[in-house]
């Protein structure tokens, strides 16, 4: 039994935690977030593509590193310590692995080198207003048209929505199958309402009105591709939200160190260590579910799999939100403005918390069938 | 909580109720009570109309316009207000400067200030907190030299909420460098167009500027705003700061939020777990409300201006059920909060935004600060173990 | 508004707090509890008799004083704070009251007297194993026979039931009303299986087989009279929780100011004191609860008294658990011995949640309809 | 958490399965897996078939009958023990005294006391706590005079666990009243027959006896009954608190529980909000086993006997997830639990008591004790909050 990273793993997080460092304080990030037009810098995009990041768990052949869910989550911890604002979980995490479980070799060829070369953005559309997270009770459609589909609808909460070059979206077909189509970035009848998300990324509402489109596969095989890229996604929010709350962590212990009340650092009063130390048993237990994520990805078996993953996002998102909220709270009013990072961080963590599955349906889901331990 | 009340004290509430439905401009409640923000001019309106029934500050001295209520019906004054999404006057102006004035100032000062305040001719700002004090508040470090007729104030102010449209601004500054912490503390009013005076919005992690630093470089101010005594400022302000007992509890807010939530929860409220969240914060509410008018029954018999636990209990009890009730309704919406927007317009053909899209979520963010602000949840909870441990 | 105790009930609350006072020490209690074969103290229940306790709420024409669930709340929270061990809620709450809202002016006159004399004493089966706390759904039945009825079934968890000469029993009739029989304790086919509680007051399980029984009042008019008798009895149990939770709360007080560790009263240590702040914020909202329930008694309208006084027993509930936990947590390993009082108030407030309706059951009875906080 | 073990691991925890299975007895497994206390019995039984199996302790010395596993076979065995409803071996003997004596003491002990400790020959009591001492371990003011090749013992233990069973107990003593709290105190075995030594159980208030007062007045101690050094037997005693990292996170335990209410939960287990909170006790307890595997993955790089955070925080967890379950038990059962029985037996013609009627609430008053003893959770806050601050 390794739980730990092994040498492969451990300098790919240190490259992409070097990269960071150096180029992802919280200074710059602000700049990024309230001052350039993208909300995110082409530059860095171009250094993940060199690193091999964007290609991470691409196929060599189509110009990727064939690495597994190991590598990519080592990444997305080190993007969630930097909270880095690029359409890293809407191109690649998303995007390019629909296209990789769903897409036909063609399209995979197509598609997957400019994503692996940092030219290609791609988001994918599926939350409704009316659905919640449900991917199947979706009022959008896709009828044949020719040789393709045009698809129809309206899609909330677009990660990477507004900059996407390509867009997957699913859409029930005339069959009832929720199938993945791909839409050009530039199509006829896709309108965009762009915005900044609550916590900084870029995104948007997309209108679909009879806009041409390709099926991603077969739509009637789309749905299981979806739900499996789907556990892979929440595992890496997982991660992503384990450095998150390692840095909200330390952050707050670095503060209570240095934050002068009274004569004294306030560290010295026993009610702020005990809720820093109750903070740091929520990330532990973050941190394995994490990790039980990560490893569950490899089991064969999808309920088992599905569940342990619904699992760790639970317990994410529950520990998430005691550290955030306590990390602001010991901070005082510093930690909920702008300039100071830590504010941030609870916004990250809170729309993880709303991506995918929130932690009432989680918790629903998690305990709909055999529950998670068993007597095996 | 009606049993709790008489006959008389419902119908009073009945009466204020009318009173906000009637003269009180719809538009700007049925915007409010959507979630919207009050705006400068909203709080303004509204105190002006106010005043212009008498209203404005009924807790004052009645020769300065208050009213000779009861503290029950001053607290369901203040909370039919805000059921009926009508903005609070601001409380620099009426629970905080106002009072202050009234009970210590000069006779020139109350002819002065207390009109203007009442009436929000002038829109006060406080000038409290400091970037090194925090709970340690007596710390301050801002001073005010004598030189002549004026005051020559020099320091920093921080937090200080709305200041961006402060047209004055009341501080405790330090007249005495020798003294100890809260001696040599006094009380000044500034004119906020002052030279050597300027605001910096701090920009809040809600996306919003509802705080502000403020800048004292040199600033003269004639030594007739000095309120009361020199090196008195203290006990002012500790009149000020226990001034409501009741208030901290948000119980109005809370229960207004409560309704929103009932109002625009949907199918949402059909989630088993999201009901049994919302029944406990309402069994909560309900309790608070009680501790409330328990505490306003007793009102008379306690002494005066000073901190007590039960206090403390309300607003610790308060700011979390306001907190519960916020992340609550991020909840309910879903993904449909996540994007952030100044508006609720869309782009033709787009579907209107669900009610509380816009809010939900930033004021989840905002009201982190409702157990940080007005002494931190955790200077609460030593004023109360101070209380029953006596020790 | 006047929430507090008038000239009346105040003195009621002297009078019973000075006799519990003298009499009821943890000493003397313990004694009862292990010592004695009855479990409780007939020599007490005299005296509570003599003092117009165990008549307070019955008609004067039954030898009652007549007075209203006002005072009644008052002798429970001190028997609350003394947590006697006597029949009274098997007996006064439950038992008179049934007979004073359901029997007929024969039965009143035969059952009264005798309850207000301190010479009967009364229980009231309902609970069965598989119904948990529901009236209705109940397997005992009872026919007519002759000129009464029998009765037959298993009920769980009486209080009372191991001593009661008369028995309120609740059965199924041929017509599927949900009626109320009373029950000799000596009758033919009634056999008990008696134990101390978890809280160390005395009950049973009982067996009626083919039981006689005479009808408390119509059958067909008796669940009506079983709720509202309910409802009174929630709010009774909510003020003897609060006296509960004050002497746990001023026990665990007492006990950081005077326990020494490290050189110091452990009352210096802030998480400690922080802790017993929020122990107080609970009492403080368990205490108005209380009051609110007593107040809804008054109300006509059913439905909104019934939910008050749910709504009161689950916040009741809730502070006692958080109460009960953090006193024994505060006090340490000493707080978890029987010669210690802390822990018997737990239990009583323990078994107080898990009687009538637990926490659960009450969110969803009070969630079911409009909920509590309503525009109007 | 299957997923995180080897093929080989898994194969060895399916192998200490079947052997549990097989050998040990099945009517005190099945009895224990209803909620049963393990009497005297149990343990001495289970002890000796471990024993004649080579197993009774097998994170000894291999030349004391240990194994050559790694820790997480260790954690295995234990694990499946639990889970078999198979009593665990004394703590006090096979955890505690066991690996002190082989660590520390003389040849001649070793010879006289591992063997009959791993059988459970000898049942060891543990003199720690003292009545004034509490957390506060070092103060302690038992004390041992040397007269001769005797101690002289006086003072008072307790909270010693199983006492009334024991024929020995190992006790921390003051030899040298002159040096400052942790100096000064020596490690010594006492025979519990010793003429002076009193054992007084104390009642509990889930009704049963488990622990005891120690009196010991003028108790002669043979001198070779030091273990090891004089005055150093703080240091021995930190060894033998901090020897096993994993083993207070209880997750055996915890999870036997878990599909105990899940296998007697019946349609209690329908109602949302009881099923909501088994399911996140599953969850948290599915991540304190994950923790537990990487403890014990990085066993072997952490210094050992050294208190460190994250045995604190498996700790701080594991009795909190202990308390829920039982709590959640009482939820289950409802009224059914209110009963206080010493026997599952009712009277004839009544219905049986459904599973969990006699133990759920014992257990859930009972396991109170676990954020309370062995460092209580304010004191593990407090060993997670040095480390993290460093302060």
């Amino acid at each position: 039994m390794d739980l730990d990273l092994n040498d492969e793993q451990q300098m790919l997080a240190d490259t992409v935690g070097s990269l960071l460092e150096k180029r992802y304080d919280a200074n710059a990030r602000l700049q990024l977030l309230e001052s350039s037009e993208l909300g995110w810098s082409r530059e860095l995009w171009q250094q993940y593509a060199d690193l091999g990041l964007l290609g991470l768990t691409v196929d060599e052949q189509y110009g990727g590193a064939g690495m597994g869910a190991g590598e990519l989550a080592v990444v997305m911890e080190s993007f969630g310590r930097a909270l880095i604002l690029e359409p890293f979980v809407a191109t690649v995490v998303l995007g390019a692995a629909l296209v990789d479980a769903a897409g036909s070799p063609e399209q995979k060829q197509a598609i997957l080198p400019g994503v692996t070369a940092g030219s290609t953005v791609l988001a994918f559309a599926y939350a409704e207003a009316a659905s919640r997270w449900s991917l199947t009770d979706i009022a959008a459609t896709a009828v044949p048209a020719g040789s393709g589909w045009t698809v129809s609808g309206e899609k909330i909460a677009v990660l990477g929505g507004d900059s996407a070059d390509r867009v997957v979206v699913s859409a029930k077909t005339p069959d009832s199958d929720v199938g993945l189509f791909l839409v050009e970035g530039d199509a006829t009848g896709l309108r965009r309402d762009a915005y900044a998300m609550q916590d900084g990324l870029r995104g948007a509402d997309l209108l679909f009105e009879d806009v041409p489109a390709v099926a991603l596969g077969e739509p009637a095989d789309a749905l299981a591709a979806l739900e499996s890229v789907l556990d892979t996604a929440m595992a890496m929010l997982c991660s992503e939200a384990v450095g998150a709350m390692e840095r909200m962590l330390w952050m707050t212990v670095d503060y209570l160190k240095t934050r002068e009340q009274f004569g004294a650092p306030i560290a010295v009063f026993q009610t702020l260590r005990h809720r820093a130390a109750n903070m740091y048993v929520s990330l532990e237990q973050a941190r394995s579910m994490a990790l039980a994520a990560r490893l569950a990805l490899l089991d064969d078996d999808v309920p088992a799999r599905r569940r342990a993953v619904r699992a760790a996002k639970l317990q994410i998102d529950l520990s998430a939100r005691h550290i955030g909220q306590e990390a602001i709270q010991l901070h005082g009013g510093i930690g909920m403005t702008m300039e100071y990072p830590v504010g941030h961080y609870l916004k990250r963590t809170t729309a993880i918390a709303k991506t995918f599955a929130d932690a009432d349906l989680l918790t629903q889901l998690v305990g709909a069938d055999e529950g998670l331990v068993t007597a095996d | 909580m009606n049993t709790a009340l008489s006959k008389e004290d419902r119908a009073f509430a009945e009466e204020m109720r009318a009173f906000f439905a009637s003269e009180m401009p719809a538009e700007m409640r049925e915007r409010l009570g959507r979630g919207g923000h009050p705006s400068r001019d909203d709080i303004v309106t509204t105190m002006r109309i106010l005043d212009d029934h008498g209203l404005a500050a009924p807790h004052w001295p009645v020769e300065w316009g208050g009213k000779d209520w009861t503290p029950l019906q001053r607290h369901l004054f203040a909370e039919e207000m805000v059921m009926a999404n009508v903005p609070s006057p601001l409380a620099f102006n009426t629970a905080m400067v106002g009072p202050v004035i009234a009970t210590f100032g000069s006779q020139e000062q109350k002819e002065r200030f207390l009109p203007a305040t009442a009436r929000c001719d002038i829109w006060w700002s406080q000038g409290f907190s400091e970037p090194n004090a925090g709970s340690d508040l007596a710390s301050l470090k801002t001073t005010a030299v004598r030189d002549g007729d004026e005051y020559v104030v020099n320091g920093q102010k921080t937090w200080t909420t709305l200041g961006q449209f402060g047209d004055w601004i009341f501080c405790l500054v330090r007249t005495d460098s020798a003294a100890k912490k809260q001696r040599g503390i006094s009380f000044l009013l500034i004119d906020m167009t002052s030279p050597g005076l300027t605001v910096r919005p701090i920009h809040l992690i809600d996306g919003g500027y509802e705080v502000n630093e403020v800048f004292l470089d040199n600033v003269r101010v004639p030594a007739d705003q000095l309120v009361g005594e020199e090196n008195q400022g203290w006990s002012y302000a500790k009149f000020l700061l226990g001034n409501e007992r009741t208030a901290n509890a948000s119980i109005g807010l809370i229960k207004s939020r409560i309704l929103r939530i009932k109002r625009l929860g949907g199918t949402a409220l059909d989630d088993p777990l999201l009901r049994a969240r919302l029944t406990r914060l309402e069994v909560e509410a309900t309790a608070l409300e009680m501790s409330v008018l328990r505490v306003l029954a007793r009102e008379a018999s306690l002494p005066p201006g000073v901190p007590d636990p039960t206090s403390s209990m309300l607003k610790l009890k308060g700011s979390e059920l306001q907190q519960d009730a916020s992340e609550l309704l991020t909840d309910i919406l879903g993904p449909a909060g996540l994007a952030y927007r100044e508006t609720d317009e869309v782009p033709a053909g787009f579907d209107a935004l669900p009610e509380g899209a816009l809010d939900a979520m930033p004021t989840y963010f905002n009201w982190r600060k409702a157990s940080i602000y007005a002494g931190s949840n955790e200077v609460q909870r030593e004023i109360i173990a101070k209380t029953i441990l006596k020790f």
